[in-house]
């Protein structure tokens, strides 16, 4: 362990650039097993990091910042401010083990679910390393240029994963994606611009004493433009706009890394800055944030209670999950809030990775991309409706689920309180869902029309309905499990 | 009205944001120092190409991913097209651009080994050969590109692979991308060399792949 | 007023230039070229404020030059979309989009 | 002295960023916004950086002044067979 080339944090970014720099050299279609390989390495990797953080640390290198780090890493041994420090807390760890847990069981499914000849499969692997690298190295990082550059990796390979392939809709859907990331991502710049031009110095570490001993009118500026741009990319409500077309028109296995994955990232980092540099700040927003996750909420699980296509209901349905996101933020004093917070994270990730990837299944089947089409599949997908119903249980936030012990933290924070109007919020949006959800089951359930199944129902890979499954049945596992992810929390913070 | 609406908040915006640089007070802490105080041991005697490629070169290692993945998304996003066949330009023009050719390499060459202690870099040199491959292609002296070979995906690829084994093959030195002292010279103009080939071929590939839709079907 | 500051309150109202043109243009390679002006915007404001004492300052120069890569990256990006969208549709604006 | 140049400068950027924005031929806006970029490369000249200067002209106004050319070109020729 004191090698000093090993060190997880360092090879979960190498290693995803290195295999889809293979990916690349290896050509059109190739290198899923390379990306197989390397995704189950970096799993591994990241529950070292997080058995590691959770143990307190090996304080490597450097100082413990403000941030409450626990594994830190000088990339070029300069140190910030000069150079670029790496740290991993137990919120990143978390983080950095919900994207691989993901990513893994999504690589196995899109490796069925992209046949050869896919138009959408062609550069899918390659997309899909920088992507993870672009998730691992934003996660991980502690300089808010540096962000601002994984950002920019992040978000123009979500956007050519959707328009990869795709026709016109998938290219408008991509066009919108990519204009609101790159508005987002030019006004957290823009912020960044101006804590360098305040303070001189872009370390998160660095920056956090001198924003609390002294901040002009400039930072908070500065602080609005980081997280405005911020909220665009995590598609909070009113900034939801590009995010239904994008996840609901692309190929199922990247609908599901960019609901369970991309839009956290972003998340992150607001979250990432509220814990640090902009501490003192933002908390005169925090009722502002917390309403527009109550209207995300009610408004996503109304389209998504109309939606017509399955994947439209589903990706309304993130918008309605990410307004969960943000109801803690009026609650961060109580440490109950910040676990229910990086809960939901692990619960919704989990949860619709599986619900969509069941809902890839689904249109395979039946050829069609409807809610209506789904009718008399139970017969035929067993295995994939009951993943899908296990996803929507964690969604709908029912006990045993990870879903449920999310929602109870909120409830319990927000009680504790006294602001029983957040618990009033998330009990109803678990209503909302519980409607949508059914909504899917019962037409699942429905006998088929006569003559509308004439082509019958394809048959399905079985690797496509059980990574499904294994996803959606972690979401429901996991909540049994919290206790230690809880732990992790904690640890270095 | 929406227009209205916008450019309003827009303005006052810009209003506010510059009334608050008016009177900012110098920043805390000053990068310059440190930036000069260790040049030294950088490699370089450049104080941009220092922090490009030794304080902050994790930014740039990144950097140069996003740019192998746009060009590896703009592949994605059209699929495949037929090259568009370049119409040979006047003569004159041709033999204009088969004499500028060799002159830009010499520049790009120069740009590259002045990066160390002037302005110029492999972004520059890349940039120049970029363009004297696009020249080419526009005066009918080569085809536009399909989807690229076993070779040039290696081309394309390199100088971030270079650039990506360096920084790994480091880490027994304590840390990420921490040069030695004394081989730091050498090892940031080996990755810059690496990557002037790859930016160019990048640079180029951005246009050349970018204009051969003209004939898809 | 110094050179720098100047050149950061050019950028300021450049960025707000620029997001106002990307979200009211319609017509795509109109709104491309609006987000390049909003990013030089931004590298003229981390540049200029950094230097507002007039002092040169390598740090910024360094992330500008990062930045101006990644902003060609995006806008050939971009340019691949919009382009693909001519070919299948004919148009240069974005569709209204609807779940149907 | 080097101020009012600078100033010059400025008001040079601005209204070629306006106009680039506002002109209604296409073409001209394209033209417009490559000769904002080598403003731009000026405006960094100005700030004593240089090696932005030359990215700036080299690829902020050249590479992609191309890419976009290349791409009105596209779509005449387009519409000139329908």
């Amino acid at each position: 362990m004191s090698d000093p080339a090993f060190q997880p944090l360092v090879w979960l970014i190498l290693l995803p650039l290195g295999w889809s720099t293979l990916a690349f050299a290896l050509g059109p279609g190739r290198g899923a097993w390379t990306a197989i390989a390397g995704l189950a390495t970096q799993l591994w990797l990241a529950f070292m990091l997080a058995v590691k953080v959770g143990a307190g640390g090996t304080a490597h290198a450097g100082p413990d910042s403000p941030m409450g780090t626990a594994v830190t890493h000088q990339v070029g041994g300069w140190g910030a401010p000069l150079g670029i420090d790496l740290a991993v807390d137990g919120l990143s760890a978390a983080m950095l083990l919900l994207t691989q847990s993901v990513a893994l069981p999504l690589a196995v499914y899109a490796r069925s679910y992209f046949k050869t000849g896919d138009p959408a499969g062609v550069w899918f692997w390659p997309l899909m390393g920088f992507l993870i690298a672009g998730l691992n190295a934003l996660f991980v990082s502690a300089d808010l240029f540096n962000i601002y550059v994984t950002l920019e990796l992040v978000g123009l390979a979500a956007v050519a994963l959707v328009a990869a392939g795709g026709g016109a809709q998938q290219v408008a859907a991509a066009l919108r994606y990519l204009f609101a990331t790159l508005v987002g991502s030019g006004a957290y710049l823009l912020g960044v611009a101006l804590l360098y031009g305040t303070y001189g110095t872009v370390s998160i570490a660095t920056l956090m004493p001198l924003v609390s001993a002294d901040a002009p009118r400039l930072v908070w500026i500065a602080g609005g433009l980081m997280v405005a741009g911020l909220m665009l990319k995590t598609a909070l409500f009113p900034f939801h706009f590009w995010l239904p077309p994008a996840h609901g028109g692309a190929p199922a296995p990247v609908s599901a890394l960019l609901s369970a994955l991309v839009v956290k990232a972003s998340f992150y980092l607001i979250l990432r800055l509220w814990l640090g540099p902009l501490q003192a700040l933002l908390p005169a927003f925090a009722w502002l944030l917390a309403a527009l996750g109550a209207a995300a909420i009610f408004w996503g699980s109304w389209q998504a209670i109309h939606a017509v296509k399955l994947k439209r209901l589903i990706a309304y349905s993130t918008v309605a999950q990410l307004g969960y996101l943000f109801l803690i933020f009026p609650l961060l004093t109580h440490p109950a809030a910040l676990k229910a917070g990086v809960m939901q994270i692990f619960a919704h990730g989990l949860a619709k990775a599986g619900m969509f990837a069941a809902a890839g299944v689904m249109i395979k089947a039946t050829g069609q991309d409807t809610v209506a089409g789904l009718a008399g599949t139970v017969e035929r997908l067993p295995v994939t409706l009951f993943a899908f119903g296990l996803a929507g249980m964690t969604l709908m936030g029912l006990p045993p689920s990870s879903g449920f012990l999310a929602k109870w933290q909120i409830i319990e924070a927000a009680l504790a309180q006294g602001h029983w109007i957040i618990a009033v919020v998330a009990l109803a949006g678990g209503l909302l869902a519980a409607v949508y959800v059914f909504r899917v089951l019962r037409q699942a359930f429905l006998l088929a029309p006569e003559g509308a199944m004439a082509g019958g129902v394809a048959a399905v890979p079985r690797a496509l309905e059980w990574s499904a499954f294994a996803l959606a049945a972690a979401s429901v596992v996991l909540g049994l499990r919290g206790v230690e992810l809880m732990q992790l929390l904690g640890a270095g913070a | 009205m929406k227009r209205m609406v916008v450019i309003a908040v827009a303005a006052v915006f810009a209003m506010v944001l510059g009334g608050a640089m008016l009177d900012l007070p110098l920043g805390a802490i000053d990068l310059r120092i440190p930036v000069a105080a260790n040049l030294g041991e950088s490699g370089v005697s450049h104080p941009v190409t220092a922090v490009l490629l030794n304080y902050r070169g994790y930014d740039t290692l990144l950097e140069i991913a996003v740019l192998l993945l746009a060009l590896l998304a703009i592949l994605a996003v059209l699929g495949e097209t037929r090259a568009a066949t370049p119409r040979a330009a006047h003569p004159v023009l041709q033999t204009l651009v088969r004499l500028a050719t060799p002159l830009m390499i010499v520049v790009a060459v120069y740009l590259l080994w002045a990066g160390a202690f002037r302005p110029g870099g492999a972004f520059q040199a890349g940039a120049v050969l970029a363009a004297a491959a696009v020249l080419l292609h526009l005066v009918g002296l080569s085809p536009g590109w399909n989807t690229p070979r076993l070779k040039l995906r290696m081309g394309l690829a390199a100088g971030f692979a270079v650039f990506l084994a360096v920084a790994a093959a480091l880490l027994p030195q304590g840390a990420l991308l921490r040069y030695p002292p004394e081989a730091a010279g050498a090892l940031i103009l080996l990755i810059e060399s690496a990557l002037t080939l790859s930016l160019a071929l990048i640079l180029a590939g951005l246009f050349l792949l970018l204009s051969r839709d003209e004939e898809a079907p | 007023m110094t050179g720098g500051l100047l050149f950061a309150l050019t950028g300021v109202v450049l960025f707000a230039m620029g997001v106002a043109g990307v979200v009211l243009i319609g017509h795509l390679l109109r709104r491309i070229l609006a987000f390049n002006l909003m990013g030089s915007g931004a590298f003229l404001v981390l540049v200029g404020l950094a230097q507002r004492n007039d002092v040169p300052d390598p740090v910024p120069q360094a992330m500008v030059l990062t930045g101006i890569v990644v902003a060609v990256a995006a806008t050939a990006l971009a340019l691949a979309l919009a382009r693909k969208l001519h070919a299948l549709t004919g148009h240069l604006e974005l569709p209204e989009d609807a779940d149907e | 002295m080097t101020f009012a140049f600078d100033l010059l400068l400025a008001v040079a950027l601005l209204w070629s960023g306006w106009r680039t924005l506002t002109t209604p031929r296409l073409d001209r806006a394209i033209v417009l916004f490559i000769a904002f970029g080598l403003l731009m490369a000026l405006a960094w000249a100005r700030l004593s950086a240089p090696d932005i200067g030359l990215a700036e002209a080299a690829i902020g106004a050249g590479l992609t002044g191309a890419l976009l050319l290349d791409a009105y070109g596209v779509l005449q020729r387009r519409r000139a067979r329908p």
